[in-house]
């Protein structure tokens, strides 16, 4: 480990702790989410550090822009909301009154310990890794694909992935279960009104950049098969190309009618049902492919996910807008 | 010849990472948001052209160098259109410009 | 198909089913709800005299059910258990002919009936149960299944006797509880058996099943009213007539002596128990109580509540009679067991007959009542003078078996008790037959409801005269091959003491 | 021994984003929190993969932090449309600490 | 030929894919929902049953996902412990869901359903898996459903409660996962079985188990950890109040169950005290607190909590007694959700006639509505655990197991806590009698919403009398010989 390595991660890790540190305790909620932001392009750094590049994409595209999005997105309708909303939803400093600070060196002294305990547990670990990269080398001829984690996510831990799918069509279902969110007008006035003049530039960067994403989210579809990629990587690009049309203004839920939304969402949990059920009839097991044709079934598993995904992303991200019959 | 290309691609970065520092000095140092958006866009997009040649120098196929330009291409149209968004919303949120 | 194995649970079951039947039947219903409860009766009691007539001739009537890992739901009809259980379903037969003309007209009969069913099931559960968790069972259904009744009728003081109720009987449950399964860590088994299973544990338990004896004691003194538990009898007085009458003068209040019974022959058994040392201070309490209770129902002016104190102290003679360990006196005590049933529902009765057509609570709106209602005073007297101990009536012959008990035993000072409850029992009863019979009736009675000719309704009037009868008759008729007292011997002798 | 330091880093996020969840009454402030505290989970995760040497990349816990980052979205965006309701019902952004009598 | 289809059907399998299927059915087509959903479940109650007629007869059942072997793959385990929770959310399931039609009007029974579902998918799931990771999702699926279902009602309090759950399950979720890392990293695999024959009393080993005790204990809300559960159980709709105490916390109950029995019991070192003390505190703070509402469903809420603590305290009796002792808790644990699964829907009858849950002037409402207050007392009866009922069972079966390892501080708390449960019961049904007149503007409370809160309660006093059957069920497989020594 030569001096240079040591001095990337100690500033790594530094820049990563203190910037965690700031976005939570910043004083004014923008600043907060920006610093997230950051902080999630950091975390996708250190991924890169850590050789796992297939979690830095996922990392930068879902973690960082989309989960900024969407805080970008929530502040902006709350602060919509101003009229009937006391003002501490707006800027709102960290409090310093006597119980606040009394709570926050309670919690500090609290969490000492558990700090301590987790170090020491940590600290304690064997220093060689015993993972299971042996066996996944064993049978990565097997599971037609040559990328080890999309080999992990899409057949050795098929059920997992299945059940990942669900978890993302859960919170489609429970967000338009709350009925949809009235104020949501505010995001169009800063996607029309206030661009209405300009609407040109938004425009031009739409028409060159939308196809062009269209083109990576189907490149990492193809590739995550041999290299970093897949299907969660390739559908959160769709859904930033998605958040990006939303946001100029184009009325993406008139294109989609309520039922071609949802069926669109559906598609990809159905096929893995589908898929996981019919491999149990034919193969005698839950989700087992067939080596021989293992690659083109989890290729085409991927496409129908990455597609619902991307549709769960960018609905979830308009907020229970597009469920209305 | 090794050693040239290497010696020309460290320049290169040198060079890329002066033109960073001058941005980050600008977005420190001027006062308010239309010049900061100057340095930013102006300075980083030159600095990052140069370190994408360096790097390209470096790449072992013409397919890595493509995608490192490719790179530069997309960060420039995302700088370009993202600063000229910015300084509008500053305009319509009624933020005049500086005078000294 | 082996009938003897299935009738005990026909027994438990036929008034289990009408009961539940009721539940659903609208009010307006009358003639069915009536059938059925007729129907449950006399199924019942065709059921236990064909039990009688079996075990009198040997028969072994026994259901075994799986409840938990081995200990089974046992019902079992031994000669004890057939005894309690023929006075409780010859007094619900009564009883639910004296309710329904008591209940003419008031509302949610068929939810009182209903529970009136339930509560008799578990009477008959608890008589019949074979081990200490069957026991349990039904001793805690008991008490659910007579709440309801308890507050039948709604009233804010019906509610707080209700909740003194709950509170008494929720404690002593618990206490038993932790007692049978204290007991059953320590034996593994909880069978009863006629001498006690406990003979075999060793010295090192002695402390640990004394405080499982009193536990026990303690759980079942509270629905036998032994004196510190005593406190919610007097105010369920609150409850309609029939309620009082066959809860807490038969069902609930025996149930608690009956488990007495059982815990001190069956399980702990008469040796091992005075072994233990605990016998005598039950024998002092049970004194205390006679005592006690007779004392406060000299002052009770109202006439359900002297009743109810004259419970508390005449439901410890049987207790007594358990706690002197000696086979006459245990004749006393479970032939008692009947004998106070009989007398003390035909009280109840009468009483309910004044509050119900005359509106007199009170022991001092008595005067003349014997010349308005002459047959209801009638059966009282009778109730009356058997609650004395005067001889012609059943009340006579337990207690001279008790003081023969207590001589043969050498526990000379219960026959001072004996004599001293007697007199009190005088005391507190002969006023009231003095004011009826010899004193000028008022000239209006509180509020009267005329019946035309007879002085009451038929419904009111008969159950008491037959119970009067039955009680004159266990007195008179007491060599009989199937009078209380015989069948009493039969126990003793079969259950107890190994020729 | 690097890959240590990234676990503790890891842990200290975890650490970080309990002490701001308690600290902080503002909703938004406690769902970042809690995005932290996934981001500092996923560190140790994978970190800890790395122990002794470049071994050959051990991709289970890739695909577990995958999956983590997906479960972590759904729930962000989820809390975010709870808050907006409550804060259209309520009118402030925080929990009503009054339990509801 | 009947048993042999049953035998070697995936009954496991179809616990989970029938009910993944149906709800994106529901979510599809929300015209037909109350008919997918009551098919659905009565579905599922035949397949439980053939799951249990199956490894009653072949054994424990294993199916290797993916045809990959445990280190690699995720494996299914179904034994005695999985069969009894799965018995009880498909039983209690059907239940509410049969209440739950009548309940909804058309547009909140749309958006009721493939919630309900998917919870009920990722419960079952839960119940099925052997592998730690696959149970941090299935229990991330379970939270945020249920925290949906919680926000269905919309209200002030709904939605407070809502977010509170959000926030507590999603902390519980992260500590969890936490704990799943460091066991990984410290033993190699997440499978539950080889982490059994791997772990030793190393410190990582503690440390996962204190994060992901105390995650779960978050999520099943514990005593010192219970601050989110009773608002939100009370605020939420009957039939949901009513999912999330019987079935929800019992899922993480499961997964602390399974973890402590398989890998944490040998090396617990003291642990299982702490839970009891815990236990404990849960019992008497918990019916102490429901004694003190006039909010009907925030009595319940609090007897929820109270009742939790009672399966805690068969953690200190299991190092002695381990198999009776579990038995006794699972058996508590079935009668627990009929009974507090009933008493909630009757609550929600109450409140459906009546407009109001003050326990206060209850009487007018209780009077009308005599097979609701049947219901409330039968499943009062078994939660405070008199005899007739499924909770004496198991009340009786943990007496035993305290006395005969002598521990009287454990015997005090069980039967205080009965006593305690007795209190809040009554003090409830004390109104049934009282004869105060009819409330004005009364609800019609469809029929089937009284009877199906009956059926569950008569269930939960049936049980009493089951026993027999149904303990032996638990034990195939053996899954709690691996902690105390057999009695």
């Amino acid at each position: 480990m030569t001096l240079l390595a040591w001095g990337f991660d100690g500033l790594l890790l530094l820049g990563l702790l203190g910037l965690a540190w700031k976005a939570l305790n910043s004083t004014d909620l923008f600043s907060a989410i920006a610093l997230f932001i950051a902080f999630g392009l950091l975390m996708a750094l250190v991924w890169v550090r850590l050789e796992a590049p297939d979690i830095a994409l996922a990392e930068a595209a879902i973690g960082a822009g989309l989960s900024g999005a969407l805080l970008l997105a929530a502040l902006a309708r709350l602060r919509g909301m101003e009229g009937n909303v006391t003002s501490n939803t707006g800027v709102e400093e960290a409090p310093n009154n006597i119980d606040a600070r009394l709570v926050q060196w309670l919690s500090a002294i609290l969490l000492l310990p558990v700090l301590f305990g987790l170090v020491y547990g940590v600290l304690s670990l064997p220093g060689n890794a015993v993972g299971l990269s042996a066996e996944i080398n064993a049978n990565l001829a097997a599971s037609g694909v040559s990328n080890p984690v999309t080999a992990v996510l899409l057949n050795f831990r098929a059920y997992d992935t299945l059940l990942e799918v669900f978890v993302l069509l859960l919170a489609l279902i429970a967000i338009w279960s709350m009925g949809s969110i009235q104020f949501n007008r505010s995001i169009e006035t800063i996607g029309k009104t206030s661009l209405e003049t300009t609407s040109s530039v938004l425009d031009t960067l739409v028409y060159l950049l939308v196809p062009v994403l269209m083109m990576v989210a189907a490149y990492l579809l193809w590739v995550g098969a041999h290299a970093p990629g897949g299907a969660f990587q390739a559908g959160s690009v769709l859904a930033a190309a998605c958040v990006l049309l939303l946001l100029a203004g184009w009325p993406l839920h008139r294109l989609l009618t309520a039922m071609r939304l949802r069926l669109l969402a559906v598609a990809g949990p159905v096929v893995f049902v589908s898929m996981a059920a019919y491999s149990l009839i034919a193969e005698g097991a839950l989700l087992q492919f067939p080596p021989e044709h293992a690659g083109t079934l989890i290729l085409l598993l991927e496409t129908v996910a990455a597609l619902s995904i991307a549709v769960t992303l960018a609905a979830l991200f308009s907020g229970g807008q597009g469920q209305h019959e | 010849m090794i050693a040239v290309i290497d010696l020309f691609s460290v320049l290169l970065l040198i060079a890329g990472a002066v033109f960073f520092l001058a941005g980050t000095l600008g977005l420190l140092r001027f006062p308010d948001v239309y010049t900061r958006l100057h340095a930013l866009t102006k300075a980083d997009n030159v600095g990052l052209g140069l370190i994408i040649a360096g790097l390209a120098l470096q790449a072992e196929s013409w397919a890595v160098a493509g995608k490192l330009v490719l790179i530069w291409l997309l960060v420039l149209l995302a700088g370009a259109s993202v600063s000229y968004l910015v300084a509008n919303g500053a305009l319509k949120r009624g933020i005049r410009p500086w005078k000294s | 198909m082996n009938w003897d194995a299935w009738i005990p649970l026909l027994v438990v079951a036929s008034s289990l089913l009408p009961g539940l039947v009721i539940f659903t039947l609208a009010e307006e219903r009358i003639r069915l709800r009536t059938g059925l409860n007729l129907f449950g009766a006399l199924t019942k009691l065709a059921l236990v005299g064909w039990m009688f007539w079996g075990v009198y001739n040997g028969h072994h009537f026994e259901t075994r059910l799986p409840l938990l890992p081995n200990l089974e739901l046992v019902l079992r009809a031994g000669p004890l258990a057939l005894l309690f259980v023929s006075l409780s379903t010859v007094l619900w037969l009564v009883t639910t002919i004296y309710a329904i003309g008591y209940l003419e007209g008031s509302p949610h009969r068929s939810r009182f009936f209903g529970f009136f069913s339930l509560c008799v099931t578990a009477t008959v559960g608890v008589a019949l149960s074979g081990n200490m968790i069957t026991f349990l069972i039904f001793y805690e259904f008991l008490t659910l299944a007579t709440y309801p009744l308890l507050v039948h009728r709604g009233t804010e003081e019906a509610r707080r006797a209700g909740h003194t109720y709950l509170v008494y009987t929720m404690i002593g449950g618990a206490l038993l509880l932790l007692g049978t399964a204290w007991l059953y860590s320590l034996t593994g088994t909880l069978e009863f058996t006629p001498r006690g299973f406990l003979s075999g544990l060793g010295e090192e338990h002695r402390h640990a099943l004394i405080i499982i004896f009193v536990l026990m004691i303690a759980g079942l003194g509270v629905k036998a009213a032994l004196v510190p538990l005593h406190g919610w009898l007097p105010l369920a007085m609150v409850a309609p007539a029939p309620v009082s009458a066959l809860l807490h003068a038969v069902a609930v209040v025996k149930a608690g002596a009956f488990g007495i019974v059982r815990v001190v022959y069956d399980v702990f058994g008469v040796d091992f128990a005075t072994g233990l040392g605990v016998m005598e201070p039950l024998a002092w309490l049970a004194g205390f109580t006679i005592i006690y209770g007779s004392l406060r129902a000299l002052f009770q002016d109202d006439l359900k509540r002297r009743l109810a104190f004259s419970t508390i102290s005449q439901v410890s003679y049987i207790v007594l009679g358990v706690a002197i360990a000696g086979p006459i006196a245990t004749i006393g005590g479970v032939v008692h067991l009947v004998h106070q049933g009989l007398m003390k529902i035909t009280l109840f009765f009468c009483a309910g007959n004044l509050a119900e057509t005359l509106g007199i609570h009170k022991v001092s709106e008595m005067n003349g009542v014997g010349r308005r209602m002459p047959w209801t005073m009638a059966a009282f007297t009778i109730g009356a003078f058997g609650m004395i101990g005067a001889p012609p009536v059943a009340g006579f012959i337990s207690k001279w078996y008790l003081g023969m008990g207590a001589l043969e035993a050498g526990q000379s000072w219960v026959l001072l008790v004996l004599a001293g409850s007697s007199l009190l029992n005088a005391a507190y009863f002969l006023p009231i037959l003095h004011a009826a019979w010899f004193r000028k009736s008022p000239e209006s009675w509180p509020h009267e409801h005329d019946f035309g000719r007879k002085e009451t309704a038929w419904a009111l009037l008969l159950p008491p005269l037959i119970t009067a009868a039955l009680a004159l008759a266990a007195g008179l008729l007491a060599t009989l091959p199937f009078s209380p007292l015989e069948w009493a011997k039969l126990i003793s002798v079969r259950e107890f003491y190994r020729p | 021994m690097s890959s240590f330091s990234f676990a503790l880093a890891g842990i200290g996020l975890f650490v970080l984003g309990l002490h701001a969840l308690i600290v902080h009454a503002h909703l938004l402030r406690k769902i970042l929190a809690i995005n932290i505290m996934g981001s500092g989970v996923s560190l140790v995760l994978v970190a800890l993969a790395r122990r002794g040497g470049d071994a050959l990349p051990d991709a289970v816990p890739h695909a577990m932090v995958i999956t983590g980052i997906v479960v972590a979205v759904s729930a962000t965006a989820l809390a975010l449309v709870l808050m907006l309701k409550l804060a259209a019902e309520t009118g402030s952004a925080t929990l009503p600490d009054d339990s509801p009598e | 030929m009947l048993q042999a289809v049953i035998a070697d059907s995936h009954w496991a399998i179809i616990l989970i894919l029938l009910p993944l299927a149906a709800a994106v059915l529901c979510f599809l087509y929300a015209r037909a929902a109350n008919i997918i959903g009551v098919m659905t479940l009565s579905a599922l109650v035949l397949s439980v049953a053939a799951l249990g007629w199956q490894i009653r007869e072949t054994g424990v059942y294993h199916h290797a996902i993916g045809g990959w072997e445990a280190p690699l793959g995720i494996g299914l385990y179904a034994d005695g412990l999985s069969l009894l929770m799965l018995t009880i959310t498909a039983v209690a399931g059907l239940g509410i869901s049969i209440y739950a039609t009548s309940y909804f009007k058309q547009q909140d029974a749309a958006r009721f359903w493939p919630l309900w579902l998917l919870l009920l998918a990722s419960l079952n799931a839960l119940y099925l898996s052997a592998d730690i990771f696959n149970l941090y999702i299935t229990l991330e699926l379970v939270g945020l459903a249920a925290v949906a279902l919680a926000a269905l009602t919309g209200g002030r309090d709904a939605l407070a409660g809502a977010m509170r759950y959000l926030l507590a399950t999603l902390l519980g979720s992260l500590a969890y996962l936490l704990g799943v890392a460091l066991l990984y990293h410290g033993f190699g695999s997440v499978d539950i079985a080889i982490l059994a024959t791997q772990a030793e009393p190393v410190p990582v080993l503690w440390v996962a188990f204190g994060l992901m005790g105390a995650g779960l204990a978050l999520k099943m809300a514990l005593v010192p950890l219970h601050f989110w559960l009773p608002a939100t159980h009370a605020s939420a709709a009957a039939p949901v109040s009513a999912l999330l105490s019987a079935l929800v916390i019992k899922g993480a109950f499961y997964i602390l169950l399974r973890l402590w029995l398989e890998i944490f019991a040998p090396h617990s070192g003291g642990a299982e005290t702490l839970l009891g003390l815990l236990g404990s505190a849960a019992v008497i703070w918990g019916s102490l607190q429901a004694l003190r509402q006039t909010r009907l469903k925030l009595l319940i809420a609090y007897s929820t909590v109270a009742q939790l603590g009672y399966l805690f305290i068969a953690f200190p009796l299991s190092t002695m007694a381990g198999a009776a002792v579990w038995s006794a808790a699972g058996y508590l644990a079935l009668s627990h959700a009929l009974a507090k699964a009933a008493m909630f829907l009757a609550a929600g009858n109450l409140m459906r006639f009546g407009g109001h849950d003050r326990i206060a002037d209850l009487d007018r409402v209780v009077q009308r509505l005599p097979l609701t207050a049947g219901a409330f007392a039968l499943a009062g009866v078994s939660i405070i655990g008199l005899p007739p009922s499924g909770g004496f069972v198991g009340k009786w079966l943990l007496l035993e197991a305290a006395l005969t390892q002598g521990r009287w501080e454990l015997v005090v708390v069980i039967i205080l806590g009965s006593l305690l449960a007795a209190a809040y019961v009554f003090k409830v049904l004390g109104r049934a009698f009282t004869q105060a007149p009819v409330c004005q503007k009364a609800r019609a409370v469809p029929a089937r919403m009284e009877w199906a809160a009956l059926l569950l309660a008569c269930g939960a006093i049936l049980l009493g009398f089951l026993a027999p059957f149904i303990l032996p069920l638990m034990d195939i497989g053996d899954p709690f010989s691996a902690s105390g020594v057999q009695p």
